[in-house]
């Protein structure tokens, strides 16, 4: 695969040294459609359906839909940076805050580039298990919307919005190895991990042609369904988070020394940046401001808040108080368990869906961690894995095609019946397979640089170590 | 001379440094500790990882008197710093060999 | 394993390169209506006017309004997490920080579900003080607008838009009684609120048939309008807040003991946030991205900077230097004023707006509240009942229907003439409304559970009291 | 020029206070327009093209469009408060924090009003180098499209999303002079530079007839393009920040005593949030949520992300460790950088972009600085000045009509041919402008107010000295 | 009495409290302090200017102990809190004449 | 062997330091503290309350000496940590018993 790669990098390359000509002339306007098919076009535009063929309108994308998705882009980036690294970063101790940071940061940029140059055109070129080399460097990916993926959105934009997903799947992974992990290792590792979990997991389940694309492709070996990302996020991010964390070890001083969150604020800042982002995250991928994106806003803030609610009630009952790291969690538990569901289902499902990603997930962080005994540091598995896998079966339980219509496209058959195995089949091989390919990578980068720093360095801190800086400076 | 150095719960500062300043008591340094003793601390929970407390926030008071003013200051902080509940703190004396004023390089008792 | 993917992968691409079908066929088109009625309906979206019955739009909501609408829902609650969480967060002394942010979490969380169960319904059913319960779980709240409330959004998205003011309501109110009242009767009291106090004052003012919802119903009772929440958000919350605050009792120590802001640089990235915030406050209340809502988005950002402009010019003169949290102080008085007035007034009325708010709040807060004595921690009634009033009343006396046309469907001749009058009297009348209820509300909750923590634990601070955490951990 | 000043002041001050008739008749409804015409105008929404004369459209916004202006007005705002408050926030001291976010609350309140009175209309109204007082209090600017400047988006949007750009340029400007220059004297150094350096460079090459404006106006007497403000954002506050730190001497004990960050924590949570804000200024500057916005939307990304790396990529290579601030640095340099080409350039050209970004601002920040030795707090020179003039001429070499179709309306003969040129002479003429009038202006304020605190004050920090506050509390 | 100030690490603190809980010392006080010695410091560059830290983190532990406890305390400071690296710290003794309980007001050893 | 107490202006600590630097001194730690004294502090007000600062901050330098390089450590603290000006801070010197590094449990003199 990687000689392959090779071969279609230096062909890029090629196509991206070769003099940018040719495509300069505006389209000469041809005789202009009958007014029915005018008519209907911006009509379709309204009620997200193709244009017709020939038509003005269809060499262009709908600014009201574009505009959803540029927003909803800025959104999702949003939680990652800086959502995501406050509410991480407020979890770590005070030495390590800036780790987080610079690992949310740099896998943002370094992805970004990844995704340019070939991710996008493999997790949605066409092909079963990837894309091909059809759009590396973005070739192609202009103005005019894919309609593939999307009616009226334009494609560079859909690339763009698909690449804010790409970027925080690594970042919540770094969450369960917090504290004790080489930046360089962290980089090393999602660069690999990407081409080996993501870019297929994205393909499998949203590409064109995808095998496990139950929505888009009629002929897929798994039908299962994932609206934003239960699987190919959550799961994929979540379970390599639990192998990693298991691999690496525990923190220097684990069990001894207390590691409570250094803040508290950071956290909490941090979450609430997450649910208003998450929005872009479920209806944004609706792509389009129809009415599948409504029904997602929906879903997901009341599973969000739903989650919120029972993971305090759960510690109030539990031991009289209710923590904000407890009603954070939840919220974000809530957050995470939706999302392969939220474009499918009915505000009670989604109260429902919420309720068991408090009581799931509270379970898994509170109880099976301290079972076990991993030092999953923010909770990543708890959270991610356990709300991702929950979140998928159960939107393969709860999808109803009154609030989707394409659920009737391929699935017909399939949706309040044997859908939920389909998710289960999904859920399972995808977890395999994280957690296989990371193990391998995880030996690969340990071989190649090492993972752990040390113990000293550990010691003092990554902030220092790692980036020569400290968090917070009194004087 | 003599350094009282003085342990009390951080609200009860404005209190004690009132109460001294009231005997003629100009200066004095304070420090943000954290103290260990009788009085318990409290458990925090984090996602079930306990995490247990036992340095209580404290303040320091170090003032530096001359010998004759000594057992009124010792009196005015207990005075003023006592609420009867356990961790209410203690009063050290140390002995002074010398002070000096800084800014006047005035010596000894002057320089306090 | 990676040549077998690249096999597979080869394999797929060539199997799947068959076109992905068809995929978006929606419910079955009735025959067409006439060209004159389907254009003119296309022309309704861009001039935000009502469907013609019967043609194949009525059943849509439309992109454009909708994604306005949803951006909007994500600015307010925004403005709730983390905006108003870090203005009041910052606000408070260390040991309470993480009180603010559990209760603007928890009532976020609390109030989402009482919503979706029954409040929305109460608030926006159809009925005289309250509506009746039939959106009670959202049933029927769903893609289609609901059309008493807006031409082109969905029914569901206005549920939520409107969902995100019930939230910030109860949460503006806790500044009051900050660092003093316990996390189990802040919540108690405020799910008792939102029924006895915040339901209905929406229903009346906004609600179909609402009894004081002068833009809307022709028959009503006081003719009042309230652009975006001058009576329904801040004069309830405001006022509520007063009487609490004044039952409650100062905080311990107070007058004795300072008790500064601790971190004045989380209140002002709050103001920040409350600012970008309110815009989707303000010009989302247009409920449509129309005339209405960039003219609120104008008059919006006039009023917050000149209310800024004038409380630090105040204190410039006052006493030589302008303080930061007066200018964010004066910037969200603008806001607060505005409100009510925001999407019926022109540029020029807004700065004159802006002008009063600063000038009046600055009085409540700097100079009112000594004079009285009552311990109105964060300055809830200082800076949202003054301004709301405020406010609601100046919306009376500028109101002008060249800048918001529904001006003229009811009130044509009460505008520019009376209509101040009907201001007062709606304000008096939930000025009374919420002192009454709030006060026995509170003795309610007193009653069944206490409202004050011990002496003890508010000297410890409520963080460790009431969610067992710190704001900050230093290790 | 002042005097005419006087007098439009003086004239708007009377159109203000005349009575506020006359306007409050709604269009009267005229005759319908052919069938053709009037869906054209509905196809020249999507389309982004300016509509039919006398159709019923003409008289109407887009709410497509208005939504995409409305939301990247308040992510522009977002990008100052509280974006870059907290990047420069973090950057500064403990004791000089707050000085930074009141500065920055301060202008966003000051250029606010200034723009709403006459800054607005001297930048956009008709003239070379000024416009004139037509739009003076906004009188006119409302919700009818200023065709002018935009197809489809109000008027009134427009001028505040331009009040946005105007708000941040001396906001930049405070980097340089952090920590030593006193409130009042920023102020009011501000206050001049608006009229003196910002509305004429916004007027120049953006306004209606403006002098440098290339794309808009054929008689340009320097074609020069900048599509979001390389010249007049960037240019005009890092040169003008040059000078200034200059004239203003070093910090009190700068090179004996360390000034680290205070807080790297709040400097990268700013960056995430300059970086997402940043959508708003580069995309929002197509006015449009057209094919320019989705392809500037992409190019902001890509830059931002190989300014980051590029960045971190150096440090790592010659310090052994990549920092924290220097992969912040680089993405903002990266997003800076791109400024100006960002809606003209293809994906690749926009890494190329990126590339020059983080090496060139890292030169003159890590070396340059130190080779020279002025005192430039926060590398505004370093990252704007460099960043801006850098992608200024950039822009001029990669611009590319594919990408934007308007490059093609008066500048086909100087595309890919002698625009760098252009692009060079005006950045000239702006950086020479910028350097003088600031050090003019700089000596203006030194004689009426004076500049710098006493050397006491600046030791005990500005947030007391000038705000009597301190910016966290510990107890 | 006595008391002995120790400078140490922080990590090492829970180890040094429990070694002295151990023999029967009950209470003590902590100070964040920041220490000057041989242990090297860091250096950091924030976009090119360096900034050279050569105060590292330290604790301050302070206890005042009864003059016949004072030697096992020492000895179990220094056994918890020696690594055997540069920068483990000192111990310094010093003369306490008197000690006070704020609460019970009682003196000298009862108070300790 | 004493331990000078220096309480200072926080600005001066990296003169001081190279100060005693200069005549060989090697070990120091140092505290941020808070000094009451005739140093007048300032008022700030929020929103029309007053809040009253007259805790300034200061920093605390300990340095333990052998008695033969007492005084020239204490001229060099006045003589850099001086500037004339009210609240630069005062030197206190106190008697130390013993002084032990951890790390290698040496005593006296040898150890600071
Ligand atoms: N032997 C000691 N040496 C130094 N500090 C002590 C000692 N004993 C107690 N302290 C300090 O005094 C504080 C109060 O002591 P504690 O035993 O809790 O209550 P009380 O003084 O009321 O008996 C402790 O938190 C600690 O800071
Ligand atoms: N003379 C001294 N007076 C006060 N504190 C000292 C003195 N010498 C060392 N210290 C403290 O002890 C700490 C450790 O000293 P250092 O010389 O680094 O290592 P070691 O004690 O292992 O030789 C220093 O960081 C400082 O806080
Ligand atoms: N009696 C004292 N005991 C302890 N510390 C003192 C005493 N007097 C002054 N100080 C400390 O010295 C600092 C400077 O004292 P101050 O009276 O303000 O100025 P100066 O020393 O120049 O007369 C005070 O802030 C306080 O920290």
């Amino acid at each position: 695969m990687f000689k392959k790669l090779a071969i279609m990098a230096g062909l890029a390359a090629l196509c991206l040294s070769a003099p940018l000509a040719a495509h300069a002339q505006s389209p000469a306007p041809a005789a202009p459609a009958p007014m029915e098919q005018r008519v209907s076009d911006l009509e379709a535009i309204q009620t997200n359906n193709p244009p017709s063929a020939g038509g003005l309108l269809e060499k262009y994308a709908a600014p009201a839909h574009n505009t959803w998705i540029m927003v909803s882009s800025g959104l999702v980036l949003f939680m990652t940076l800086p959502g995501l690294a406050l509410f991480y970063g407020g979890l770590v101790r005070r030495k390590n805050v800036l780790s987080i940071l610079a690992q949310c940061l740099g896998l943002t940029a370094v992805v970004t580039v990844l995704w340019w140059a070939i991710g996008y055109s493999l997790a949605f070129g066409k092909g079963g298990i990837l894309g091909g080399a059809e759009f590396a460097f973005f070739k192609g990916v202009e103005f005019e919307p894919n309609r593939t993926y999307s009616n009226w959105v334009s494609h560079n934009i859909w690339a763009i919005y698909q690449l804010t997903f790409a970027i925080i799947t690594p970042a919540l992974t770094i969450g369960a190895v917090a504290e004790r992990m080489k930046f360089s290792a962290v980089m090393l590792f999602s660069v690999l991990w990407m081409f080996v979990v993501y870019f297929p997991a994205a393909h499998l389940f949203w590409g064109d042609g995808g095998w496990f694309n139950g929505l888009a492709n009629a002929d897929a070996k798994v039908h299962a369904i994932d609206f934003a990302g239960g699987i190919v996020v959550h799961i994929t991010s979540g379970w390599s988070a639990l192998i990693l964390c298991i691999l690496l070890g525990k923190r220097k001083d684990f069990g001894r020394t207390p590691m409570p969150p250094h803040s508290m604020v950071l956290c909490t800042a941090g979450t609430g940046m997450l649910w208003v982002g998450w929005y872009g995250f479920n209806a944004g991928s609706a792509v389009a401001a129809d009415r599948v994106a409504t029904t997602a806003f929906v879903s997901t803030t009341l599973s969000a808040a739903v989650g919120c609610l029972v993971w305090g009630a759960i510690e109030w009952i539990q031991r009289g108080k209710p923590s904000v790291l407890g009603m954070c969690s939840g919220a974000v538990a809530g957050l995470a368990t939706i999302t392969p569901a939220s474009g499918f289902v009915s505000s009670q499902s989604a109260v429902i869906i919420g309720f068991c990603a408090g009581l799931t997930t509270w379970f898994a962080c509170a109880k099976l961690k301290a079972m076990l005994g991993y030092d999953d540091a923010l909770d990543t598995f708890g959270v991610h894995a356990i709300g991702g896998t929950v979140g998928t079966i159960l939107a393969g339980v709860f999808a109803d095609p009154h609030f989707n219509p394409n659920l009737d496209n391929n699935l017909s058959k399939l949706v309040g019946n044997g859908l939920w195995l389909e998710q289960v089949k999904g859920s399972l091989i995808m977890i395999v397979w994280s957690v296989g390919a990371s193990a391998i990578l995880f030996f690969v980068v340990k071989a190649l640089i090492g993972v752990r720093p040390t113990p000293e360095d550990e010691e003092q801190g990554l902030d220092l170590a790692d980036h020569g800086e400290e968090g917070y400076i009194e004087t | 001379m003599k350094k009282i150095e003085a342990i009390i719960k951080p609200f009860k500062l404005e209190e004690v440094k009132t109460g001294l300043a009231d005997i003629g008591i100009e200066g004095m340094t304070v420090t943000e500790v954290k103290g260990f003793g009788r009085q318990k601390g409290h458990t925090e929970i984090y996602r079930g990882s306990e995490y247990t407390v036992d340095f209580l926030p404290k303040i320091k008071l170090e003032v530096v008197v001359s010998d004759d003013v000594l057992d009124k200051a010792v009196e005015a902080i207990i005075r003023t710093a006592k609420t009867g509940k356990i961790g209410d703190g203690k009063i050290f004396i140390l002995p002074v060999e010398q002070a000096i004023r800084i800014r006047t390089e005035e010596q000894g008792d002057r320089a306090v």
